[in-house]
């Protein structure tokens, strides 16, 4: 977000850059100002004068540095597509000459943009007019004393992803360094697997271990699966045997875990 | 005498959340859906003719009572907690997300041509926008879409009920020319049954 | 029309607490206290010739809208399949056990500083944690992994679609400049088949 000057009466601010009728609002950004320029201006979005709105909108933010204000890296940017689509404009197009293909309009581009844009500015000023809970509308918005003697039973669980990664996040600021370094994309997808696998082996009772490496021949996963096994191997969840030489290569789950009644193993010790 | 407009409206008054048709249904399996949807209306229809300061709402897809505008004033009075107030660029990005979703970062930023990274991440915070999953290109980045508390905060009953882009230009200034046809922009379908 | 009978009907609806007659005068400091007795008073008679689920009582010196115990057996129902609250150690918990994978009880509680039994026995039990079987280590503690329900109830394709921290830090970062140029326009399409 930046600056916006707003100028009172109109066109002052280019000619007269007077202080004292500046008033500061806030653009939302390049497109935000290109269209004010726009509209200030009355011109016809679908046939942008590109020298005239380019040089508008280089005084606009030479005018932002002068008067201090931090000019960010999408004005920059969008300042170099202006100039880079005017040079484009002043080039005698080839195209048009042989007559068989035609150039698309340098512009188009930023039209289609501008145009995008001003629908989603005109749809957030419309959610912006909303009855909004807690400002115009409100609701009874806390345990109903009808039903606190009722104790809550359990239900489906209502919990969302960002919640979830948000309350990790959390808990690993408040982590040393040397603990946090391990979670990465690839531990994921190992982690992904392990599972994976040893649901796989426990379902069957047995697998083959060809039969881990069947689904696509993506290296990855090949590799990923490889180190899946070699965990479980070295966690003793399951036993790789082979029953002769050069055979099939079984696997088995070393343990059958029993997620209905854990407490008596680990949880109450 | 209990009759199910009656059961309908205790189950909506208690519940803290809007409630929705079929968790009514499920709720009270000896009505039929269609008994417990009349009920519903005529409830509605109640409450708007008694001309009282409550309304019975549909909101994010559940219903709701609800206070009417008019009396916010003096509401105001009662609540400590302050109004929600939102920033251009926070709205701006919810407009986007709501009407585009599912929509990765990038895609914001495209349209709005700033970064969005922050904005995002506060409307995930308060849970106006969700984490949909990962879009299949590569990168995998995250998509985007909007919750239940949006619809709820925004007074809206789902995102069909959003006015279509084609309304909200209509809204704003007419375009000079039929030039505008040319430009293939339309997804106001695509939005409309996109959803669900 | 916004009378006084309906400001303090709207404002007895939203108290989370029963509302007092002095408090309300506070509240209407332009109103009689003669008059808001008046409209309790009308407005109590109202709810009762409505013949509704919803009465206006009178409790502990204030007053508060209350349901007919008529249909606490209605309203029984509702509590049954109310959602449990997920405490925020249970959600810490389970995001050790999504992230760390196979993990120790042990290590859970390394990261998390506190014991842990409980949190992990309900994640258990509600069926988002399993054990995965038993580490070869001394004393063979078990190991933990999240489930398919947790997949389910996040609606996560697999392990690998958990947005990963990098990714949701990145939301507090300025993205790389060449990520928002490239963009084309017309994504409608894309958009669309993104999603299943």
């Amino acid at each position: 977000m930046t600056t916006r000057l707003t100028e009172e009466p109109t066109g002052l601010l280019f000619d007269d850059r007077s202080l004292y009728s500046v008033k500061l609002e806030s653009f939302e950004g390049p497109l935000d100002l290109l269209l004010h320029l726009i509209r200030k201006n009355e011109l016809n979005i679908y046939d942008i004068p590109i020298a005239d709105i380019t040089r508008q909108y280089l005084e606009y933010i030479q005018l932002m540095e002068e008067l201090n204000l931090e000019v960010a890296g999408e004005f920059l940017v969008m300042a170099s597509t202006l100039l880079q689509i005017k040079s484009r404009l002043l080039l005698p197009t080839a195209s048009d000459e042989e007559g068989n293909e035609e150039e698309e309009d340098p512009r188009a581009e930023l039209v289609r943009r501008l145009l995008e844009y001003q629908r989603y500015k005109a749809a957030s000023l419309l959610l912006r007019e909303r009855d909004l809970l807690g400002r115009e509308t409100f609701a009874r918005k806390f345990d109903p004393p009808d039903l606190i003697d009722l104790a809550p039973d359990e239900g489906p669980l209502e919990l969302e992803l960002f919640q979830l990664i948000d309350a990790f996040r959390k808990l690993l600021a408040k982590m040393p360094e040397a603990a946090i370094h391990q979670v990465a994309a690839d531990t994921m997808s190992i982690a992904d697997r392990i599972t994976q696998v040893l649901a796989f082996i426990v379902d069957r009772g047995t697998a083959l271990f060809d039969e881990l490496f069947d689904e696509g021949c993506n290296r990855e996963l090949l590799v990923v699966t490889f180190l899946a096994i070699l965990e479980l191997c070295k966690l003793r969840m399951i036993n790789i045997v082979q029953d002769e030489r050069y055979g099939s290569i079984l696997l088995t789950p070393a343990v059958i875990a029993e997620p209905d009644d854990p407490e008596g193993v680990e949880l109450n010790g | 005498m209990v009759d199910l407009k009656q059961i309908v409206e205790s189950l909506i008054f208690v519940s803290d959340a809007p409630l929705f048709l079929d968790r009514i249904c499920v709720l009270l399996e000896e009505y039929e859906r269609g008994e417990i949807r009349e009920a519903l209306m005529a409830l509605t229809a109640d409450y708007r003719l008694r001309g009282g300061a409550i309304i019975l709402a549909e909101v994010g897809g559940g219903y709701q009572f609800r206070t009417l505008p008019e009396y916010a004033e003096y509401l105001k009075r009662l609540t400590k907690s302050r109004p929600p107030k939102f920033s251009q660029s926070a709205l701006e990005t919810l407009a986007i997300v709501a009407y585009r979703q599912p929509i990765t970062r990038a895609e914001v930023e495209y349209l709005r041509g700033v970064d969005c990274g922050g904005v995002l991440k506060s409307c995930l915070e308060k849970r106006l926008v969700r984490i949909l999953g990962k879009k299949d290109v590569p990168g995998r980045p995250l998509i985007y879409g909007t919750t239940k508390e949006f619809l709820e905060l925004f007074s809206l009953r789902d995102l069909a009920s959003l006015p279509t882009l084609k309304e909200v230009q209509a809204l704003g200034e007419r375009p000079p020319d039929e030039e505008q046809q040319e430009l293939p922009l339309g997804m106001e379908e695509e939005v409309e049954n996109g959803e669900e």
